[in-house]
């Protein structure tokens, strides 16, 4: 498939917004200027850049505690997430959530999560939702290769296959949780390969490869919304940075760091574009600027907002309360 | 007015729902074309086709993504077969339905009834005969239902449908038999609305669910020993209806607490504590709690006897502060 | 394999002793003397009497709801059994526990449970107690189709896996999950190929034959033992009864019964064993006829023995109580 | 004695019992070579080679398994990173570790202690924050223990390990770096024995964990103001050391039971109940609780301060006695 210049410098922009967020999050974490846990996206822009530009805002994803990069890709707003990060009453909760609970249900995004595993019978039900309604949408659940580990991947691969459910299972597999290398986790070397468990397809693809990843999740999500089914991805990719900020991530093999480093995503994409003469080193350029300027805007936005009041801690737990 | 059964009330006020909106799912393990472990939802997958899905043995997934339909518009009601079950899919009801809204600052609704069976009485040992209900109350954003008749049954569930908010419904095994008048026609209870099941002067025995039949009789055996004894049915347990807990014991100034459930940390508990908190000076004696031993429910019947509170029990403890 | 005949004969032995075992259970609760839910393994003895003929009293099993095939196999009392079926002081359990909760640890026996699924970690933890321990003891699991939906599988199996524990899993695929039957609650034909997603070995077995049973599970023991870790082995099966006693089970298709219930692995065994000329008819008969008055003296003894008194159910809660 | 850090304190107890006993061994998700999400294990994998064990992301697992080993033999501490997460594997625990033995007549036993982490004040927000202490108090055949000091945390580690029951051991994030002395060599306390951290004449009040630090503060800012009280540590709230509770009110007469964890069916209605049925001649004012609300825990700090008790919010509550 020959991708059209627009949808390049789209993925492009977006990864590029991806990235300079999470820098910004660690810049501003390290500066303690935000509370709480703060993982971060960096190195695999590439996997929610390519799955969800295939998506529409009335499709849902599930996503997980290393959220920032599927919202910014699902669309949400880099001033109202970070606003969110820093807890602050004009955030995506109002300051309730935090980082890790990051939501905008009307984008279609059901949540960032805390608990690990726990997207995968959520998008699940999104699907059926769908299905039942037959409103065209889909859903996609994102989840990492130690959340392929947990009974809840199990559960929602076999109810979404007997009950052919319009959903698509992307395993970011970024070759540790936390601390716990893949191959030390489990026993086989592609996760895509636990589809037949469940008479499901799986494939694995090149999660650095943005190009790559919108192919394998374009032919998923066209199965989903022709009826046929679920179907799982896994994006082989690297978590650059520890597990979550003030992480040294000394259990990772430098070497295999280097090396991974080298296979940034957004480079690799950069070169292609200017090889395909969509765009000069000149634009890319412009597009970073303009994103670095939409996230110092956002941060300007976060710092000058106002904190909830205490009396907030009330209110949102009922529904017509 | 019909007279039928707390199952078929049960049933009753789902088909209701069913019929007054589309958004409105059942599924769970059995319940289609078997009808449910004890018959509750019989019939209903013929009279609402592809809206009635039997599942896999997967509550996690069953609660995940009823979690997942409704935050997206769908109101499931997802079973669960035995409340002792609900150890399996905990996260997904604590952490996930319950929080959303909250977490997400407001931005979701998540209308979804986990509808489940507690109790003991038919010698279905430790792992199916279990009264949680007080770990649900300690989950905020979550309402609990434990209705003790056909009425009541049918109203609740109608209104625990119609909640925008997740709701658990725990039905009793031992009453899905007994048999009542139940408002034909739409018909439904408020959640958080207690019901004076008898009135009295001297005592308030607060109980709900089977335990409110057994504090009926106890209350008719102290009639005729001279004390009358008012018995509370909160119906809902959260919400609390704390004023007519209150406003009982302005009048009898004495509280007895029935459950079924184990003693410690028992929702016994929280109700002692709202009354010696909020209601301490309308008290002129200790508070009594008659509910099951910090055991396991055990299997034999001879054991389960003993270990279930009864109206022997009760009667023995409300004489105690006589 | 050419087993001798003394093993044949062994495991015609425990099979008669299982079927009228059952079907005396049936018989009783018909009668109203059995409290509590019953169900039976009529029509499925040939997999927990094949696989446990691997065993040593060393060895540990976890077991189901419908644990009466897998106890007796490894070796429970039936006498004890049907003692606690009728809730008595003398059961295995001193009537605490019932029909679903018959254990004996003694012989390895770590419980027939409530709850589908939950024996799978626990047999897990029994094979890494033999492991850490360097015992020689492995650990055997035994569940349902239906339990292998469950996330306890997924991660028991992957867990398993990767500490390479002596275990077996053993899949009793008999069809169904009460009225749920195996090609609406998943959508592969053999569940074996589950293993695969941890890098285990699966393999699918006639269940109602005992020998193809006995000989897969002495693979799977065989890798236990010399410390190459877990598989699984899926018995095909059939139940015969409804779910439990008292389900009429009108769900099942009458066709499909019968031509089980032609495969009886009881009389396939007898046939066997007369071809090779280990007995007669009438030796054979000679076992059933022993093996019926050993259970007619299992419910003289239930019922003769005394119920537990009212106190008992405040002991057992705690050691050291 | 030595002077150490609740966190320090914690794996010395560890170390005490693996020393001791070659059937202890640690298992959980990066207690290995990470030493812990928050380095409470740091160093145990290279001291036991082969006994400490990480695991993948499986908590279903991990208490699933540690139930097997620990019915055939061996000592399991299991750890969940949070005890936010044991909804995940709440079957296993409830009704799996500590129904066994019941359920099997007394014929098994698992010793095995459920290790985790609770509490708020960091800005995990509501799925890394919970005090969730209610739940596991309602179950019985589960001790629950709560420390709250550096001794604390080495004595109950070390008791819990030794004791032949399921265990949760619940430390607090707020604790970690706490220091303290910690008696050198064998140490054990005892599980069942409340701690009087501060005596006093005038007030009784109940807290556990990091609570017991804001009594402590509370008290000494109303020993300034002419109010004596008392605070009690139960440290473990199953068993409960009532005797030590009763006997505290018979001095004061006045109860404040101060939580972290939510209001409704949180462990301080249990305390109230028990005062309020034993002690209630004891009693010459109204039971106060003072605890979060019933909302999940906030993310943002300012939030999330508004809903933690802390000394000022004692402090109002005990003045309303007086
Ligand atoms: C049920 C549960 N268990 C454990 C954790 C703690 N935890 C948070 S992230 C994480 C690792 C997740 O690994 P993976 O799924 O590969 O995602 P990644 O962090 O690599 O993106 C763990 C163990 C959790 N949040 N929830
Ligand atoms: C976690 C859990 N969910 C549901 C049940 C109710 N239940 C008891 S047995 C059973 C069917 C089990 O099917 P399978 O594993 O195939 O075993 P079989 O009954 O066929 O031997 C179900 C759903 C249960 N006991 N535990
Ligand atoms: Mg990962
Ligand atoms: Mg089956």
């Amino acid at each position: 498939m020959q991708l059209a210049k627009e949808n390049l410098l789209a993925f492009y922009q977006t990864m590029v917004t991806i990235r300079t967020f999470e820098n910004k999050a660690a810049e501003l974490f390290a500066a303690g200027k935000l509370p709480g846990f703060v993982h971060l996206y960096i190195g695999e822009e590439a996997v929610a850049t390519g799955v969800c530009a295939n998506l529409t805002a009335k499709d849902y994803i599930t996503s997980t505690h290393r959220g920032h990069g599927h919202l910014i890709a699902k669309g949400g707003k880099v001033d109202l997430m970070m606003a969110e990060l820093y807890g602050k009453a004009t955030g995506y909760c109002k300051g309730k959530g935090g980082s890790m609970h990051i939501a905008d249900v009307d984008l279609g995004i059901l949540g960032a999560n805390g608990i690990v595993g726990a997207g995968q019978p959520i998008a699940v039900g999104a699907a059926f939702a769908c299905k039942y309604q037959q409103n065209g949408a889909i859903a996609v659940c994102f989840f990492g290769d130690g959340a392929s580990n947990r009974g809840t991947f199990h559960e929602a691969m076999n109810l979404a296959s007997i009950w052919k459910l319009p959903v698509v299972f992307v395993c970011e597999n970024n070759m540790y949780g936390i601390s716990n290398c893949q191959r030390d986790h489990m026993n086989i070397c592609d996760i895509s390969d636990r589809a037949a468990a469940y008479g499901v397809p799986g494939v694995t693809v090149d999660g650095n490869d943005v190009v790559a990843v919108f192919e394998a999740a374009a032919e998923g999500v066209k199965r989903a919304r022709q009826g046929d089914g679920p179907s799982l991805i896994e994006c082989k990719t690297w978590r650059w940075r520890g597990h979550f900020e003030g992480d040294p991530a000394t259990y990772k093999n430098p070497e295999e760091q280097k090396t991974w480093l080298q296979k940034d995503p957004i480079p690799r994409l950069a070169q292609k574009i200017i090889e395909l003469g969509h765009a000069g080193e000149a634009d890319l350029a412009n597009i970073a600027d303009a994103v670095k300027a939409q996230v110092a805007a956002a941060v300007a936005f976060a710092e000058s907002s106002p904190d909830p009041v205490p009396a907030d801690v009330l209110t949102d737990v009922y529904a017509g309360q | 007015m019909k007279k039928m059964t707390y199952a078929e009330a049960i049933r009753d006020g789902i088909r209701q729902e069913m019929k007054r909106d589309s958004a409105v799912y059942l599924c769970g393990e059995d319940v289609g074309k078997f009808g449910g472990c004890f018959g509750v939802t019989a019939g209903l997958v013929d009279e609402f086709p592809g809206r009635v899905l039997d599942t896999p043995i997967t509550e996690t997934a069953i609660i995940g993504s009823a979690v997942g339909a409704a935050a997206v518009g769908l109101r499931p009601v997802a079973e669960i077969m035995f409340v002792d079950f609900t150890g399996v899919c905990m996260d997904e009801l604590f952490n996930q339905a319950v929080k959303m809204r909250y977490m997400f600052g407001g931005k979701a609704k998540v209308p979804l009834v986990l509808k489940t069976i507690c109790g003991g009485g038919v010698a279905a040992a430790a792992q199916h005969s279990q009264c949680m209900e007080a770990w649900f109350t300690h989950i905020p954003g979550l309402k609990t239902v434990m209705p003790a008749t056909p009425a009541d049954a049918k109203g609740l569930m109608a209104a625990a449908i119609r909640d925008d908010n997740p709701v658990i419904y725990i039905e009793h095994k031992q009453l899905l038999g007994l048999g009542g008048d139940v408002p034909e026609g739409e018909y439904l209870v408020p959640l958080g609305k207690a019901d004076i099941k008898r009135p009295g002067t001297d005592v308030t025995i607060v109980a709900w669910s089977w335990m409110v039949h057994r504090a009926l009789a106890a209350a008719e055996a102290l009639a005729k020993d001279g004390i009358s004894a008012e018995v509370i049915d909160p119906r809902t347990l959260v919400p609390l209806d704390k004023d007519a807990i209150l406003a009982s014991l302005a009048k009898t100034h004495k509280l007895v607490i029935v459950h079924e459930a184990v003693r410690t940390s028992g929702f016994g508990g929280e109700i002692a504590a709202v009354a010696a908190e909020e209601g301490f000076d309308l008290l002129d004696a200790p508070i009594k709690r008659v509910t099951a031993p910090d055991t396991p429910v055990p299997f034999s019947p001879v054991l389960e006897k003993a270990f279930l509170p009864d109206e022997g029990k009760i009667i023995q403890a409300v004489k105690e502060l006589f």
